[in-house]
């Protein structure tokens, strides 16, 4: 009995807690256990942190105990986990060896990484963007236009290039994304309405 | 009225409902639902993966923990259960802490529900952290892919990971409600979930009779605002009309 | 050579995408072909606001990036101060982004010298304080919030802070971010002082300001890389900007380029093989 | 020196992360593990300050209600315990509900009821006209289940009879609206890699001038 009915009230009790600080923001009771309960959000959070974190370690460990493929890199993953971890709780994030391992390591590969969007965006437009019906040659006129008029060599192409592509985002980008976004806050809340009221339950054995 | 009147109004009438339907509905026959290909396709991808001795690989990403989330999560557990009875490898990468606990519940649950728990292993569950999309990136080079799943709260990494992805030969099939990175999903992977899709997935996919009883209140709540939308600017337009012929008429 | 002309040019492969893109923006990067720039409203008004302000007024300019956005919000950085200390305007940064005290150290270290500008009297950086929104509303109650600069010396014995009160002292703020930093600028320190705000963004930056702009909270902004191309044009300093925006046209063409191509290998492959279209998967 | 150093490790980075484009290679290896492992430092840090200033500290100072949280982390390790591996679930279920509830009060004013009043226009221009219809035909386009079209079953659901039009509106607006919204975003992604080619080839191999 416990095993199924102490979540649900837990799950009813946290997610009302927070409905009704905010529809209720002069109730001084609700208004602070609310905000105590995102807090405590933050806090529980962190405890999985540390089973994620477990989680990494047994997968690398035991990736270089059987030495699979790859556990040399696994190594490396380890050391920069182990190290950095160590000198981020010891000494502190705004010591000198974390920040130049944060500038220099980590950094570099991080807007590495990001810039790889700029590769991926120009082969995704090449290979998507085809004339297969009207549907796919609105999406793709849509992006040329927009592409084209942001640009100074736009207007040269093309005059009223510009004021084209400002109309587009304006106005039927502005009514689509609107209309998702309606659909979306409408599904949104029925999905957590169901968490709250317990009927959404796969992570406590089977949905029925 | 304020916004939040009509916030709390909307969401007690939207509770209300639901329960309702859920209860008119709960054995859930005679409703049809529209198809949505992109779940249908969830299906076929790890079908051809089996058939292909390939890996179906779920990627749970590090935005929000949020509806998003959960909408992954069903979404995720009919995945398991399939690839539990074809015998077929998963693996699930996530990004955020609160989701890989839930995720590994998720798949375990999954897993005994088709009596495969044997088959569970704590090593299909990644978890990458804020590093997520370089990880992603490798797993790609380092295993075989025949189903790609990417569903949740994306963010800059979307395109990266799906047009990468589409490099590995698999079938890519995702989903998400944030609408500034549905572009680039739709563009670069052979199906996508656009926005409440994602949420009405664990319906579709379950079937389940409580479950289509609150799909029915969001309907409702659709064409509600749709009936506003119009009526309010119809509203409006005549009353705009209204106001110039007045001053016409004044002259 | 078996597959004809029309499917090849479907099929151009990954890597000669990009090393072509890669190509396509060293070239005009190594010599700059100075293609028209699209001049927008919302930088000129930025512009002209900086650029009235006399001699001496005080520019507070909050940096809220990190490396992955600072392709955007560095240039604007850049071509922001150098217009200040063109025109001898002091200033005071403050980073609300932990990464946010590296892009002003690069300014103490490799930009300053070239104005004369002097730490303490001209300049100085303030340290990065944690909390988001209330980092930003604590500066209400400057003295009391904000004691000491980032090197740890007291704020009282720095020559531009002689005669500051508090913030009302400030004559603009320069939120330079990709975040939410701005509009807490706008719903704090506007709010209570009146103080005027030109804002520094990144594209998606754009549609929350739209509002403050139409209001006149916002004086102006800066959106983009393109922002900082033109603001750097405007105010006649150097950058990167102006010549990464042709390096940026070239890449919008390559792109536009490509997609006619794959299309025109599609269409006359269609015209030939009947209704035959390949990949025709998508909800 | 070490900021030599570190410039010249930080241009090799990139190129490591560049290679990944081209064919698989030990150098991206490398570099992902590397930044996948600082990344997980960095999380845990952070989440070890969390529990320390948000949790613990407090706690110290007489603020006893912190117990129920910190009994709830704890709780989520019960799972490696077979006898109380159940109690797991309630701390996953907190995570749930309070989500559940932010996510409702995150949507439910901003996306939803300021939409839909947004939407409310004077119809007397070309550009309102636009919005209303198109906001409307693009949440008709959604619609799962189809009004009198009852028992015939699933597949009969496609077809919506005089909702094509309005079908058809939608999925134009929604295809516009994506090809633009994929335009705008080009201007910002490109720049992320030209930023990254002015550093290799200014700071570290000088033939970008100044």
């Amino acid at each position: 009995m416990t095993r199924r009915t102490v979540p649900l009230i837990i799950g009813f009790l946290a997610g009302t807690i927070v409905l009704g600080k905010y529809f209720l923001p002069q109730n001084a009771f609700l208004d602070s256990l609310g905000t105590d309960v995102v807090n405590w959000r933050t806090i529980v959070a962190a405890f999985a942190l540390g089973l994620g974190a477990v989680n990494l370690l047994g997968t690398h460990t035991m990736r270089i105990a059987r030495k699979e493929k790859g556990w040399d890199a696994s190594i490396v993953l380890l050391a920069s986990l182990v190290t950095f971890t160590a000198i981020g709780l010891f000494k502190g994030t705004t010591s000198p060896v974390y920040q130049w391992g944060f500038n220099y390591l980590y950094q570099p590969i991080y807007s590495g990484i990001s810039s790889l969007l700029a590769f991926m965006i120009t082969s995704a437009s090449y290979r998507s963007f085809r004339f297969k019906d009207w549907q796919s040659g609105v999406l793709m006129l849509g992006a040329v236009i927009v592409m084209l008029g942001q640009v100074g060599i736009g207007e040269l192409l093309f005059r009223g290039l510009p004021a084209v592509s400002s109309w587009i985002m304006a106005v039927p980008n502005t009514a689509g994304m609107r209309g998702i976004a309606i659909g979306g806050a409408l599904g949104a809340i029925a999905l957590s309405l169901r968490v709250i009221l317990g009927l959404e339950r796969g992570y406590l054995g089977g949905g029925q | 009225m304020d916004n939040k009147t009509i916030a709390f109004c909307f969401l007690v009438a939207f509770a209300l409902s639901s329960l309702y339907a859920m209860r008119r509905n709960s054995t859930g026959s005679g409703i049809p639902i529209r198809r949505v290909p992109g779940l249908d396709a969830i299906d076929e991808a790890i079908g051809r993966a089996t058939e292909m001795g390939r890996t179906s690989l779920f990627v749970i990403p590090a935005g929000a923990f949020d509806a998003q989330a959960f909408a992954a999560f069903d979404i995720l557990g009919y995945v398991a259960r399939q690839t539990a009875k074809y015998d077929t490898k998963l693996l699930v990468v996530n990004a955020l802490p609160e989701a890989h606990t839930i995720a590994t519940e998720v798949v375990r649950q999954a897993y005994l529900a088709e009596g495969k728990e044997k088959s569970f292993s704590q090593d299909s569950m990644r978890f990458l952290s804020g590093g997520f999309t370089a990880g992603v990136l490798g797993i790609y080079e380092r295993e075989p892919i025949g189903a790609n799943f990417l569903f949740g709260s994306f963010f800059f990494e979307s395109l990266t990971l799906a047009e990468a992805g589409q490099k590995t030969g698999a079938i890519q099939v995702s989903g998400t409600a944030n609408t500034h990175q549905l572009p680039f999903l739709v563009a670069a992977c052979d199906y996508t979930l656009i926005g409440e899709e994602i949420y009405a997935a664990g319906t579709y996919l379950s079937r389940n009779g409580a479950q289509i009883g609150s799909l029915v209140a969001q309907e409702v709540g659709k064409y509600l605002s749709i009936a506003a939308m119009i009526l309010g600017s119809l509203y409006f337009t005549f009353r705009s009309v209204f106001q110039a012929s007045q001053t016409i008429g004044g002259r | 050579m078996s597959s004809p002309w029309y499917e090849r040019l479907q099929s151009i492969p990954k890597p000669a995408i990009y090393a072509t893109l890669i190509l396509v923006f060293l070239v005009p990067l190594i010599r700059p072909m100075g293609l028209p720039l699209l001049m927008s409203e919302n930088t000129r008004k930025a512009y002209e606001y900086i650029d009235a302000l006399p001699e001496g007024s005080i520019v507070f300019h909050s940096i809220a990036f990190n490396p992955a956005v600072d392709a955007e919000n560095w240039p604007q950085m850049l071509a922001l101060v150098r217009h200040y200390m063109k025109n001898g305007l002091k200033i005071i940064f403050y980073p609300t982004m932990q990464e946010g005290g590296m892009y002003a150290e690069r300014i103490r270290s490799t930009y300053a010298a070239e104005y004369g500008y002097e730490y303490g009297e001209d300049y100085v950086i303030l340290p990065f304080k944690a909390g988001g929104e209330s980092a930003i509303a604590g500066l209400k109650d400057f003295w009391s919030f904000m004691p000491s600069d980032v090197d740890g010396t007291p704020l009282k014995d720095l020559p531009l802070f002689q005669g500051f009160t508090d913030m009302r002292d400030v004559d603009v703020i320069v939120p330079c971010t990709g975040s939410s930093d701005g509009l807490f600028y706008v719903s704090h320190l506007n709010a209570a002082y009146g103080t005027p705000i030109i804002m520094a963004g990144t594209a998606p930056v754009l549609p929350f300001i739209g509002p403050f702009l139409a209001s006149g909270q916002v004086k102006g902004a800066i959106i983009g890389l393109s922002g900082a191309a033109e603001y750097e044009i405007l105010a006649g300093v150097p950058g990167q900007a102006t010549g990464a925006m042709d390096a940026q046209s070239m890449g919008h063409l390559l792109i536009v380029g490509l997609v006619l191509i794959g299309n025109l290998g599609f269409l006359y492959g269609k015209r030939v093989n009947g209704k035959n279209g390949q990949n025709g998967r998508r909800s | 020196m070490a900021d030599t150093v570190g410039t010249y490790l930080s241009g090799l980075l990139i190129v490591a992360c560049f290679s990944y484009l081209f064919k698989e290679n030990r150098a991206f290896t490398y570099a992902e593990h590397l930044y996948v492992g600082f990344a997980a430092a960095q999380a845990i840090v952070l989440g070890w300050s969390n529990i320390k200033e948000m949790g613990l500290d407090p706690l110290r100072q007489g603020k006893f209600i912190l117990v129920i949280p910190l009994v709830l982390g704890v709780l989520l390790y019960a799972r490696y315990y077979k006898p109380l591996s159940h109690l797991a679930r309630f701390p996953l279920a907190f995570m749930m509900g309070a989500a559940a509830g932010v996510t409702i009060t995150g949507v439910i004013d901003a996306q939803l009821v300021a939409q839909v009043k947004a939407t409310m226009l004077p119809m007397t221009n070309l550009n309102n006209v636009v919005m209303v219809l198109g906001t409307a035909s693009t949440l008709a386009f959604f619609l799962f289940i189809p009004i009198g079209k009852k028992a015939e079953g699933v597949k009969a659901a496609n077809g919506f009879g005089a909702g094509n039009l309005v079908r058809n509106l939608g999925r134009a607006t929604i295809m516009l609206a994506f090809g633009s919204s994929y335009g705008y975003t080009v201007m910002a992604r490109l720049s992320y890699l030209v930023a990254r080619l002015q550093f290799l080839f200014g700071r570290i191999i000088p033939l970008i001038p100044d």
